[in-house]
């Protein structure tokens, strides 16, 4: 096993435990959190990606990580933005959740289900 | 193994109009925000009817020259560049979106004009700057030659779309941006996943190179398996709807109107890609019939649940979850059983004006909820009573909505089923005429539901809240009327959606 | 000349390595919290400043050694005042549970 | 076995324990701490894979400036009534048995790369002369693919106006709350005053070194961000006002210069986004300068949040 | 030479990794907090020492970002962890 195998299986393992962070907790910044974890698994594979198709006397290919500069950003933009949400919320109603039954709102949010 | 002479990859005469669809937009959204104010606005309402203009002089390009738009962006060509392609299909969703955005624009006017003099606010200058970010997202989904940049064109989709739907900032839009979010995050995560999977396997993400290479081997497998499933999540397919119905029920009548009627066709439109034109033989027929059962879960699902909202928004918002079930059909009819490809025709033109008479019934009745939202100051079914006299422009307007949504003749509804159930005979699989017979039953109850108590007299005299400006109606109604008269486009050029087909290519080059 | 400038580098290198693995042994060693910060601070600065002389040596041109003391200069000082700031939260509110 | 793939190994074990521990941990305040530890440890990760770009990146976004985000977002959700629901254990366990599928799904994707392994590296390498840069990063970004470089820095312009949108309507055109030191601290103040000149230093040293060496805008302008949050988080400069014209010409003005760039190249090269033949590298480096500035400010001002208070007059 | 290198930013790696587990064991904050500061040494060194092993001096640059954020991270924990007595009250903003 190569070294851009195991950061690979590193990656898949870490896409795995941030879903599993993202679907199984309640709290909204712990979900931003586990989303985090998630997307930097996925930036590795890119990079193994990179890695394994090292040639011409560069250590990978330019093109995966200059993907992965990009989706970076834009993933720090996306956690600043619900972040922002989460505190809102709790501004608004003094509390953090998603599930809609314990809003203090009744009238859209609570239809659904 | 294609020859190179084969390689399209080259800048047609008029593909600088590509570059435009998406350069204005661009434009647009950094002046605005610089300008502030009532610039936004006004950038906005020049912008958006030349967008139309400009997708309306690609769809003719298209049309009479019968090939796709090319445009080679940086000289750079694919792989290690970028390109720009209109087919007949992003040239039909182009025009079609492009009507929906200036009719909201119109519509939008009402609620966020600002007046001369006063200072920049909030809801106003967020709403025209996302808005054409909205629009050019959506032409760079339709145009986008490589995954990679139809990635960013999501994240613009998500980052335009989440923030309007908590614009009034209530407490309850709050948490549903949220979970559209969260929703939207992991729908694009999982896209991206497939992205670099792909490129592992080929070391290109242009969408015709690709095709060209694709094998059926794990990596790619997963890699589909992925993407799909982050775009179902994106496009709001049963089970991944949750987020949908708060998110486009809580809404400013406008911004609902674009969220249901265009952001959800983004996603979906790249499900088409990704399928029909990157990977036509890999689906199966197993795949097919799952999308297809998806599909028709989210119909009956939808269907059900909208039948029993007492709130019309909510009750729009359940009848888009359905709506969208419709285009998932698509799959299983479009598989040819002898080849196992999916076929770019029949079905899929079905599919495709299903999403346009959606997107136009859609933002209609939004439009035509969000009217009557203002009026009564409520908008419980139950007491819609007598609003039909009073707003009858309107309720006219959702009607018609109605009737394409539903499915009668002449409209686009109507002629999408047609074609649908006609490919449903073609292949022998009866069961999905059965669902689409029961969606359009279904469709109908709702319908009368609202119809009829908003035609039943009132008990007390009504008193409007508010006067409805006429040109808020006007906009209504002429996308209904567009939605209507959709159907009509069946006596005319219904192929165009199939010129530049990478099938029809690959078979006449054989 | 190399061979005594190898030798240096093993040298301090091993030595600043042993540091770290001081600070390591105070931090699990040392009762409390404000001895425990102070022992990971001061040894493990002391490691580094360590690795950085036995690196210098290695480091190519007088640019890539300067920056090499820049880093450790930065570390030093910024080790030193952050550790001040939680020390004085700890003093402030305890060491919250 | 050699000693590298030992050190590969460890690192690895470290990174999945660290990260296993942050999503595992009760308090949101620890797990946001092993979040920070591991962005930090990731970068080290990426530098194995040779990707020194990324690395660089990583360290700055990945850790520091995620870490301050939520960092600054528990200390106001600490009193905040969370909900004690916890989700009950068979919903759990099918959530992992899902995951688990999900992870072996990706490793069997990696364990399988095709025989003959397909590279952009000598296309990209072969024809990075023509721009002038050495860096192939930096050509992918501002060369090969320069359009959806472009649109993401509209994608940030989009994330703030998305953080602005949510300020109370009261508030529009007022001042972020950032969550500043109301009480001059000495130590705090003299690092905010210590670290940013050498900050500045070493984002215009990114900056410059992106052309030919790993780095480039998006480094440096991260560095930027934080140096200035450091100086807000200090008190010595207040937050501007969102309203602020200089405020938001120095967010677009990046963007802009690059989208007049391109369309420049429309009529004095080939194409949109294509260099004229011997200016690339000089253009390049306007763009990345402005680049930088924008990033910076941009980056800054969404760790800032929307605005919370009105601007005194 | 390389793999002397190599061998020490292992060793130093698993210094970290049990100074990691002590301190993420443990249940004050103020001992997590010390945990940016052990990267912030820690991690500068291995990245040096494998700057040197690999002679790719670019590495250098990670390590002086590593450096700065570490500082930067540590600000934020202690300006998370003080309590709302340091901070500017946010307004009273409601509905």
């Amino acid at each position: 096993m190569n070294a851009a195998t195991l950061f690979g299986l590193c990656g898949a393992a870490l896409v795995g435990l941030g879903l599993y962070g993202l679907v199984t907790n309640p709290e909204p910044l712990r979900k931003i959190l586990a989303f985090n974890l998630l997307g930097s698994g996925v930036f590795l594979v890119f990079g193994v990606v990179a890695k394994r198709a090292a040639a011409s006397g560069l250590g990978g290919d330019p093109v995966p990580q200059a993907m992965v500069i990009t989706a970076i950003v834009v993933a720090f933009a996306a956690t600043a933005m619900a972040i922002a949400l989460v505190l809102r919320l709790l501004q608004e109603t003094g509390r953090s959740t998603l599930s809609s039954d314990t809003s203090a709102a009744t009238d859209t949010a609570g239809a659904d289900s | 193994m294609p020859d190179a002479n084969l390689l399209p990859d080259a800048t047609t005469t008029d593909g600088v109009f590509l570059v435009l669809a998406i350069v204005l937009p661009a434009a647009g959204v950094l002046l605005s925000f610089v300008l502030g104010g009532r610039y936004a606005e006004r950038i906005a309402l020049v912008l958006l009817p030349s967008g139309f203009i400009l997708a309306t002089i690609i769809l003719v390009d298209v049309w009479q020259s019968g090939h796709r738009l090319v445009y080679i962006v940086g000289d750079w060509k694919p792989p290690l560049g970028i390109a720009l392609r209109a087919d007949g299909l992003s040239a039909a969703m182009m025009v079609v979106m492009a009507i929906v955005f200036c009719a909201v624009a119109i519509f939008a006017y009402a609620d966020f004009g600002t007046r001369a003099g006063s200072a920049e606010a909030r809801a106003p200058f967020a709403f025209w700057i996302l808005l054409m970010a909205i629009w050019g997202a959506m032409n760079l989904i339709f145009l986008g030659g490589d995954l990679f940049t139809l990635y960013v064109a999501l994240e613009l989709l998500t980052f335009a779309a989440v923030p309007l739907v908590c614009l009034d900032g209530r407490a309850e839009t709050l948490q549903a941006a949220l979970r559209y979010l969260i929703f939207a995050l992991l729908g694009s995560i999982l896209y991206l996943v497939g992205t670099a999977l792909l490129y592992g396997s080929y070391a290109t993400l242009d969408i015709v190179l690709l095709s060209r290479q694709i094998r059926a081997e794990p990596a790619t497998l997963v890699a589909a398996a992925l993407m799909t499933i982050g775009l179902f999540a994106k496009t709001a397919l049963f089970p991944l709807h949750l987020w949908l119905p708060p998110a486009h029920a809580g809404a400013p009548a406008a911004a609902s109107a674009v969220l249901s009627a265009v952001v959800v066709k983004g996603s979906f439109f790249l499900v088409v890609r990704l399928w029909f034109d990157v990977m036509p033989g890999m689906l199966g027929g197993a795949g097919a019939q799952l999308f297809g059962a998806l599909g028709a879960a989210a119909i009956i699902f939808g269907s059900v649940v909208a039948l029993q909202q007492q709130r019309l928004k909510l009750l729009i918002a359940y009848s888009t979850v359905a709506q969208i079930g419709y285009l998932f059909l698509i799959f299983p009819l479009a598989l040819d059983a002898a080849s196992g490809q999916l076929q770019g025709s029949g079905a899929l033109t079905g599919g495709i004006i299903q999403a346009i008479s959606h997107a136009t019934a859609k933002a209609a009745m939004f439009m035509a909820a969000g009217l009557i939202y203002a009026a009564l100051g409520h908008d419980r079914i139950a007491e819609l009573g007598g609003i039909a006299r009073a707003l009858p422009m309107t309720i006219f307007a959702f009607a018609l909505g109605g009737v394409s949504l539903i499915g009668l003749p002449p409209s686009g509804g109507f002629l999408a089923k047609w074609i649908l159930l006609e490919a449903t005979v073609a292949t022998g699989q009866w069961w999905w005429a059965l669902v689409i017979l029961a969606g359009g039953l279904f469709t109908s109850c709702y319908m009368f539901i609202v119809l009829s108590r908003a035609v039943a007299p009132s008990g007390a005299p009504l008193k409007l809240k508010t006067a409805v400006p006429k040109y808020q109606e006007a906009a209504a109604l002429a996308l209904a009327l567009t939605s209507l008269l959709l159907g009509l486009v069946a006596l005319g050029p219904i192929d165009i959606i199939e010129v530049g087909r990478p099938d029809s290519i690959m078979v006449g080059s054989r | 000349m190399r061979l005594v400038l190898d030798i240096f580098t093993v040298l301090a290198v091993s030595a600043g390595a042993f540091f770290f693995l001081a600070g390591t042994v105070g931090l699990i060693r040392f009762p409390d919290a404000l001895t425990r910060l102070h022992a990971l601070t001061k040894v493990d600065n002391l490691g580094l400043g360590l690795v950085v002389l036995g690196l210098l040596p290695q480091a190519n041109g007088l640019f890539g050694a300067l920056k090499l003391v820049t880093i450790w200069l930065l570390v030093q000082l910024s080790g030193a005042i952050v550790t001040q700031l939680i020390a004085g939260t700890v003093r402030q509110h305890g060491p919250r549970e | 076995m050699t000693i590298l793939s030992i050190f590969d190994i460890g690192l690895v074990v470290l990174i999945l324990a660290v990260g296993a521990a942050s999503i595992g941990m009760r308090e949101a305040f620890s797990a946001v701490i092993g979040f920070v530890v591991y962005g930090l440890l990731l970068s080290i990760a990426w530098v194995r894979l040779s990707a020194v770009d990324v690395a660089l990146t990583e360290a700055a976004i990945g850790g520091g400036m995620t870490g301050m985000l939520m960092l600054g977002a528990v200390a106001r959700l600490r009193f905040a009534k969370g909900n004690d629901s916890r989700t009950s254990l068979p919903v759990r366990l099918a959530a992992g048995i899902l995951c688990a599928l999900v992870a072996a799904g990706l490793a069997i994707a990696v364990l399988s790369p095709p025989e003959v392994i397909p590279t952009l590296a000598p296309m990209a390498m072969e024809n990075l002369p023509q721009s002038g840069l050495g860096n192939p990063v930096a050509g992918v970004l501002f060369v090969y693919r320069a359009l959806d470089t472009l649109l993401e820095k509209v994608v940030l312009i989009l994330a703030l106006l998305g953080v602005w949108s949510l300020a109370p309507d009261r508030m529009w055109g007022g001042i972020p709350g950032l969550r500043v030191y109301a009480q001059p601290n000495s130590k705090l103040t003299f690092l905010a005053q210590l670290l940013p000149p050498v900050g500045i230093v070493v984002a215009v040293y990114m900056c410059w070194v992106g052309a030919k060496e790993p780095g480039g805008a998006f480094q440096g302008g991260t560095v930027l961000a934080a140096m200035w949050l450091l100086v807000m988080i200090a008190g010595l400069t207040s937050v501007p006002s969102i309203s602020q014209r200089w405020l938001r010409l120095l967010l677009v003005a990046g963007p802009m210069i690059f989208l007049a760039i391109g369309i420049a190249g429309m009529v004095l090269a080939n194409a949109f986004l294509a260099y004229p033949a011997g200016y690339a590298k000089p253009l390049i480096v306007a763009v990345e300068v402005a680049l930088t500035l924008s990033i910076g400010v941009a980056l800054g001002l969404l760790a800032a949040g929307p605005p919370e208070r009105v601007q005194r007059p | 030479m390389a793999s002397f290198l190599f061998a020490a930013a292992g060793f130093v790696l698993t210094t970290i990794a049990l100074g990691l587990l002590v301190i993420l064991r443990r249940r004050a904050e103020v001992d997590h907090m010390m945990a940016a500061q052990l990267l912030g040494t820690g991690g500068v060194a291995i990245l040096l020492l494998l700057a040197a092993a690999t002679e790719a001096p670019p590495i250098v640059d990670v390590a002086l970002l590593l450096a700065l954020f570490a500082a930067f991270a540590a600000v934020a924990f202690v300006r998370s962890a003080s309590g709302s007595e340091h901070e500017v009250q946010d307004t009273a903003s409601g509905r």
